[in-house]
């Protein structure tokens, strides 16, 4: 007898999705999808332990600090999380970032000012997108070589448009402002990547656009029949995929007060550590909001703690590594076995 | 039968043709839906009839020819969105579901959100108006269970549900927009694409009769399937055979179904004695021979074993998800049927069998060797037992490999160095099953349906197996196909090879076993003894 | 505790009550080293005709590249034909860009900031093909301590070089007199290159020769944390750490990284950095007064043609001009004595027909 | 219909392969899957315009210094190749390979001889092949997950065994001897390449093995009921992975003399780039060693000759993307979109 959707894994536990609420607020939302909150316990486990190890672990400054830094993480994050949604992988972020920030400082080192670097930087971003998505839909390259086809090139770009040097020449104060700048008891940078992620939350949890996103990425072939345009759903995932890292571009630029041609590569694993820490949080087995903004705190409160006390410095990775490891293996088996791309 | 009234095709088919290289897949084909009615489009195996709906649909453009719907005459339908937008909706054989989603996201992505792209969606109104379209369609399913649990049987309606659903939407009961002109209908020409391969035959009627009422609201049906049983609800009927328009017909009256399928395989048949269906001739009883003996003799399951003694397959307190302590023996030389309703465990044993599923207790002995824990498919293949799944998706054949290489995947060893070998092993699979084309370097996912599982019969059997477990093998498969497969399975249990067979369709328990049993809540309630073995004892047990 | 005296300097001996005279000291340690032009002086005919590579550590780093460019400077003036290979920041790609250097038909490679111990089958090639090698900024020849050689190691004939451990000593004075004796200093180090190593046997011990101030151990870290967890670990250090007011960084680029998380925490006000390089960056940090308020420079281009001129006296076979580094000046830079044109520093005076004359006579 | 194996998308032809040869040799064999050789026609256009172009090209002994300094990459490449075919992704080889370096030279720095450096690199380096092998295949972690962890995890023992410090001291001879040396016109360590990518074709094209993990690759599930040891077959994969990264490493610390603790992470993507370029060749949409080392020759002897004729410094990741992304272009479909991961 057929069963068409039989794996050779038992079926996880059917699992409840959306809520049933007549009028649904964001809140709601948020409070809806909550099962596996097993990251936020060890979150809370470290922010206790590393309270009463060191008393400069909860003070304003601290705090504010671990959050600021962790803006350009979190928007890269974002960046990566639409390709992963859609059921594709993105490997030209890291050089992508790199190139804006190289392209900013060059514009700003040109003379322009933040009315045409900001938009520049995040604009030639969603085109990078733009590209990869066309590359991988319309001409059919699997994702993986595109965007690291259109990665390395990038890499180029960079490295010419720098001229081998850090530019750090009339970076305008717009962009410093905002990549350093606070407003209230908050970072503009924080304040933005907050909003971010909740316009991000509302646009997947809560639009027929967000919804189709996940569609496409549970399977293509059943999006498409649907009448679902999933080249073009997944053409507009690498669009935003690339307006996000020219977000985070932005706040890099502003945060460094300077563009370094060497910048950026390191950003990619970091952002796909999170992105999978994500998923065992929340919506266990989806790349989601909620659990990525938890896993960037959780990699950051870990290693703001571990510096605080004092560790040497390669303690640090192999806390990072470890957990990775611990939190996909505790998490439950969706979470361990989401698909990542193709 | 529905009345016939003159009136405007919903959509005519202008001698379109499509080819794929070298391959002529529709030749001319020309084709008239009528709105009301419901037309069958009957062809064996490759014989375009995918490709036809493909071009219907808006999947492929044609080659040549023209369509004419709603009073335009247009060179494809474009898009499967576009053609969906037109009010073109096809129900396709796989369930259009995403398990990884809700039932009511499920609906959504085919139906609207009720929402602006970036709107918020309203859950709770969009979940309650799922369920009231699945309640009107009668279709048991929740709107808020995850797609994954769906039952196999349920997977059809719901497929319906979403493909036609907008004509049981909430202001209108069903068949209130009744109108045979279908101009302002949302679906005029709804395509159902074997859809019920995969339900359990008892479960057909209940959607035959969902399709008779879609249809009564005006709609356009093309029915596509090789059930000839199901040509009763059929209005008009269109046999393709290689690509071309071999036969059609309009209302009454009938032919016979042993005619149709004349037509569809294009050649002499020799009728069998009785209600047997009819046999092809050519492909003769050696065919397991010329297999067993091009195959290393080392490899062949069960020539070790003594097939005289004792029964081949003994099990033993069997326990699975569904199964609640099954026992049965069987020997060689055996053709044992297995039947039972959803849920009984019938679905549930082949795959405990073939080692896919885990034990949850139980033992099985087979051939003297006795396996106690879920047997990995290795061990049950050590052991001599051979199976082929059901899915012949994800678990028959790989796709991305030849044909080559599917046929010796489970002995991959025996082969090592020995490409002659290969060759003749593999040709006489093709040949002796019939492949076409007949080319072993081809890709696998490049064969039609049927094809492809001659493909995999002749991987498995030429194992040699002590005893053979085989779940739906006729899934979708045509006629001609499908005696192809009862022969062999035959031939086989004369050569001694014990067959448990499963089936969705009774008549083939009825047809080829020698003894059936009849599964229920998990455990065996009967056993039918050839002599009382008919269509009437079957369904009347395992609905008992 | 700390004293945020400006670096302006007030010329009044101003002793800081403890018997010292930190003004002078201050004044001292931004002299310019050596003082003149104490390169060679004896002729030496450049051959004609001669191919020389230079191999950047990575050409996207500043002090990588512009050694590199005044060796292509040095040579287009002796009729030389000079080729910069990007070494990529790898081993392995430092090691392929050697090897295509002898596929060019390099007569000398020069390695810039390149650990020669990494790159030892470029080195054996280029060995084989009778090319000469020479390096600078690894701090292995005269004036700087010559390190033992692992045994079998191919190592370039001559470094040139600041005297590093010299230029430790005088970023340690400017420290100790810019805080008037009470510093204290958070040192951080990368045990990765020679040239740094031995910039710490200057500076660590003149910082504890200071007995008013305090400094921390080294902190070591790696080239590849300077991106990523360098800055943050330095802020958590900084803030667990309030004491601390200057802060010592082994070369600019890492320093730039510690200035923008300090500043990006609000720890900007809180130390002073000092480091050693003369990237563009840096001297802009000293300029603006962002965190950064001294940089040991030292001349780049004089490197390459150092570089330059000791190749030729190895092609010649004369003797080598002792010591290796001839006389490549540094200074430590702060407010008051930062050039006026941007971009890197260079010594004030012409050595660079100085060089040419020797060639070419 | 069944539409089991209709993509929405046209199918591509299928493709005619081997022939019936009765006797198999290994000569034909390679001549046997002989179809799409795109590439190897880029690699002869550019060693004409190159050897035209510059005196320097076409010399034996830069031909020797191309060789060298790939053999590296190929033995990466060959690392990365084995997850590839059955349908994983390993994230770690980079970690993995400056991992194992630093190991070899902190050994050797303790007096440990080549007898006990040279195997200890290799087997730990099958070690953590079978540590991921384990992690996907029984823990059931994702295997870009489970890798990407294991080798940030790597990353901190690196730092650690190294002390921050470039170690070179008591490296072997024998080790220097291996990743340096020549015998005959090749140099050593293009020998053991060369040897490698025979033993892997053979393996790979001509044994039980080889097929079974390409089946592995082409569906799991079905070679799991044709009774192959899928779990078994994937962790073999890991491990050989693992193993031919410890092989690459041997050579690593042999050219280089020395162990670099930032060594390593910046192999990853070229090694993957190879690999995919090698998708386009040979056997068009599989992996395959014939493609891989035609790849990594296009990579090197376009650095090498642009290198020669002294393009500035960033013309170099541009030509890199521009072949990658050209390559996967102009082939054939299977190409494109052949399967990475899951
Ligand atoms: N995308 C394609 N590329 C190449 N050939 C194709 C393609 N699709 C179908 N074919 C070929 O066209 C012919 C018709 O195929 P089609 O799938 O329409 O047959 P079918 O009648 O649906 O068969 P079945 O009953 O087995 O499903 C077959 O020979 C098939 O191999
Ligand atoms: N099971 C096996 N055992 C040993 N050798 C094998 C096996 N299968 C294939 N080979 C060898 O591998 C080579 C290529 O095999 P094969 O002919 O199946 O490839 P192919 O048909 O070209 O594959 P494809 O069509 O998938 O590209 C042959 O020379 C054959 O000897
Ligand atoms: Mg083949
Ligand atoms: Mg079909």
């Amino acid at each position: 007898m057929t069963i068409e959707t039989e794996s050779t894994l038992p079926e996880p536990e059917p699992t409840v999705s959306s809520t049933g609420e007549s009028r649904p607020s964001l809140w709601r939302a948020v409070l809806a999808g909550g099962r596996s909150f097993g990251t936020v316990a060890i979150l809370i486990v470290l922010i206790v332990v590393f309270a009463l190890s060191t008393d400069a672990f909860l003070t304003l400054r601290n705090v504010q600090n671990v959050l600021i830094v962790q803006t350009i993480t979190a928007l890269m994050t974002f960046g990566v999380m639409f390709p992963l949604i859609v059921g594709e992988f993105d490997l030209s972020v890291g050089y992508l970032i790199g190139f804006l920030a190289v392209l900013g400082a060059f514009l700003a080192g040109h003379g322009q000012g933040a009315l045409v670097v900001i938009p520049a930087m995040i604009l030639l971003g969603g085109v990078v997108g733009l590209i990869n998505g066309l590359l991988t839909q319309k001409v059919g390259i699997s994702s993986f070589i595109a965007t690291l086809g259109v990665g390395i090139v990038l890499q180029g770009f960079t490295q010419g448009a720098s001229g081998g040097k850090v530019l750090f020449n009339g970076i305008p104060s717009v962009v410093t402002k905002i990549g350093g700048g606070y407003a209230g008891p908050l970072a503009i940078s924080v304040w933005i990547a907050i909003g971010f992620a909740i316009v991000l939350f509302y646009v997947l949890e809560q639009t027929p656009l967000g919804r189709s996103w996940y569609a496409v990425g549970g399977s293509e072939r059943v999006s498409f029949l649907a009448g679902l345009r999933t080249a073009r759903l997944k053409i507009a995932a690498f669009t935003v995929s690339g307006l996000m890292v020219g977000v985070a571009s932005v706040l890099a630029l502003g945060q460094s007060g300077s563009a370094n041609p060497g910048f950026g590569p390191d950003l990619l694993l970091p952002a796909y550590a999170a992105a999978f820490l994500g998923v065992t949080t929340y919506r266990a087995g989806r790349y989601n909001v909620i659990g990525s903004v938890v896993g960037i705190l959780l990699l950051a409160v870990g290693f703001n703690g571990l510096s605080l006390l004092g560790v040497p410095f390669w303690v640090q990775p192999i806390f990072n590594g470890g957990v990775l490891l611990v939190a996909v293996i505790v998490a439950r088996a969706e979470a361990r076995k989401v698909k990542v791309g193709t | 039968m529905a009345l016939r009234t003159v009136s405007t095709p919903t959509m005519s088919l202008d001698r379109i043709t499509k080819r794929f290289g070298d391959l002529v897949a529709l030749n001319q084909v020309s084709l008239d839906l009528e709105p009301g009615q419901i037309h069958a489009l009957l062809g064996s195996n490759g014989s375009g009839k995918s490709t036809l709906v493909k071009i219907m649909s808006g999947v492929y453009a044609p080659d040549a020819g023209a369509i004419e719907f709603s009073s335009a005459r247009l060179g494809g339908m474009g898009s499967p969105a576009e053609a969906a937008a037109r009010g073109v909706r096809v129900v396709h054989q796989e369930a259009p579901l995403i398990d990884t989603l809700s039932v009511t996201e499920a609906v959504a992505i085919f139906r609207g959100f009720g929402a602006a792209q970036l709107g918020p969606i309203a859950w709770g109104r969009l979940r309650r108006q799922v369920q009231r379209l699945l309640d009107r369609m009668d279709v048991p399913v929740s709107a808020a269970q995850q797609c994954s649990t769906v039952q196999p049987a349920d997977r059809a309606g719901l497929a319906l549900a979403i493909v036609v659903g907008d004509l049981f939407d909430d202001n209108a009961a069903p068949g209130a927009r009744a109108d045979p002109g279908g101009g302002g209908l949302p679906v005029k020409l709804l395509i159902v694409d074997e859809v019920t391969a995969a339900i359990p035959e008892s479960e057909t009627q209940r959607h035959l009769d969902r399709l008779r009422s879609v249809a009564d609201m005006g709609v356009a049906i093309v029915m596509v399937t090789h059930r000839l049983g199901e040509l009763e609800i059929a209005d008009d009927i269109t046999v393709l055979r290689a690509g071309s328009v071999v036969y059609r017909e309009a209302g009454a009256p009938r032919r016979p179904n042993s005619e149709l399928v004349a037509e569809m395989v294009g050649q002499p048949l020799v009728v069998g004695p009785g209600d047997t269906p009819p046999t092809r001739s050519g492909a003769g009883p050696d065919r397991l021979t010329s297999l067993w003996n091009a195959a290393p003799v080392q490899r062949t399951l069960s020539s070790a074993q003594d097939r005289s003694s004792g029964p081949v397959i003994r099990v033993e307190n069997l326990r699975g998800a569904e199964l609640h302590g099954l026992a049965f023996r069987a020997e060689a030389g055996e053709i044992v049927g297995f039947a039972g309703l959803r849920g009984s465990g019938v679905e549930e044993l082949p795959r405990l069998l073939s080692g896919d599923d885990p034990w949850l207790a139980g033992q099985v002995e087979i051939g003297g060797k006795i396996l106690t824990k879920g047997g990995r498919p290795r061990a049950m293949l050590d052991a001599g037992l051979a199976a082929i799944p059901a899915d012949r998706l994800r678990a028959g054949g790989v796709a991305s490999l030849s044909v080559n290489e599917n046929v010796i995947l489970p002995s991959l060893g025996e082969y090592w160095h020995k490409p002659s070998l290969r060759q003749r092993v593999v040709n006489s699979v093709i040949q002796a099953f019939d492949v076409r084309p007949p080319k072993a370097e081809n890709l696998f996912g490049g064969l039609s349906g049927g094809n492809q599982q001659k493909v995999l019969l002749g991987k498995w059997l030429l194992l040699h197996p002590s005893v053979l477990v085989l779940d739906d093998p006729t899934y979708g498969v045509d006629p001609g196909a499908r005696e192809t497969i009862f022969d062999a399975v035959a031939d086989a249990a004369r050569r001694g090879v014990c067959v448990l067979f499963f089936s969705t369709e009774p008549e083939q328990l009825v047809r080829i076993c020698n003894r059936v049993l009849v599964l229920r809540s998990g455990e065996l309630v009967t056993e039918i003894p050839r002599s009382e073995l008919t269509l009437e004892t079957v369904i009347e047990w395992s609905y008992q | 505790s700390s004293s945020k005296t400006s670096t302006g300097g007030s010329g009044n001996g101003d002793t800081g009550g403890s018997g010292t005279d930190y003004s002078a000291m201050l004044d001292k340690a931004r002299e310019m080293v050596p003082a003149t032009f104490t390169g060679p002086t004896t002729p030496a005919k450049a051959p004609s005709g001669k191919k020389i590579a230079a191999i950047t550590c990575y050409s996207i780093l500043e002090g990588c590249v512009i050694p590199a460019n005044g060796i292509a400077k040095a040579a287009t003036a002796i009729g030389w034909q000079a080729r910069t290979f990007d070494g990529g920041g790898t081993p392995t790609t430092q090691n392929t860009q050697i090897l295509n250097a002898v596929s060019w038909g390099a007569d000398v490679i020069a390695l810039i900031a390149i650990t020669p111990s990494a790159v030892q089958t470029g080195l054996a090639a280029a060995k084989k093909a009778g090319a000469l090698i020479v390096s600078g900024s690894s701090g292995t020849s005269s004036p700087n301590a010559v390190p033992a050689a692992a045994a079998g190691q191919i190592l370039p004939a001559v470094d040139v070089s600041p005297d590093y451990k010299s230029l430790g000593e005088h970023l340690a004075n400017w420290i100790i007199a810019d805080s008037k004796g009470k510093a204290n200093v958070a040192v951080y180090g990368d045990k990765e290159f020679d040239s740094i190593n031995a910039q710490e046997t200057g500076i660590v011990p003149a910082l504890k020769a200071c007995t008013t101030c305090k400094s921390s151990d080294v902190q070591y870290f790696t080239a590849t944390q300077i991106a990523s967890s360098l800055g943050p670990q330095t802020v958590n250090y900084v803030r667990t750490h309030p004491d601390v007011d200057y802060l010592y960084s082994a070369f600019d680029p890492p320093a730039a990284a510690q200035v923008q998380a300090l500043q990006t925490a609000g720890l900007g006000k809180n130390v002073k950095i000092v480091s050693a390089l003369g990237n563009a960056q840096n001297l802009q940090f000293v300029k603006a007064g962002q965190v950064q308020a001294a940089d040991a420079a030292y001349d780049n281009i004089y490197m390459g043609f150092a570089m330059v001129d000791q190749s030729i006296r190895l092609l010649n076979k004369q003797p080598l001009i002792a010591p290796a580094g001839e006389g490549l000046p540094f200074q430590v830079l702060d407010k008051t004595n930062l050039p006026t044109k941007e971009g890197s520093w260079t010594a004030p005076y012409d050595y660079q027909s100085k060089f040419i004359a020797l060639w070419k006579s």
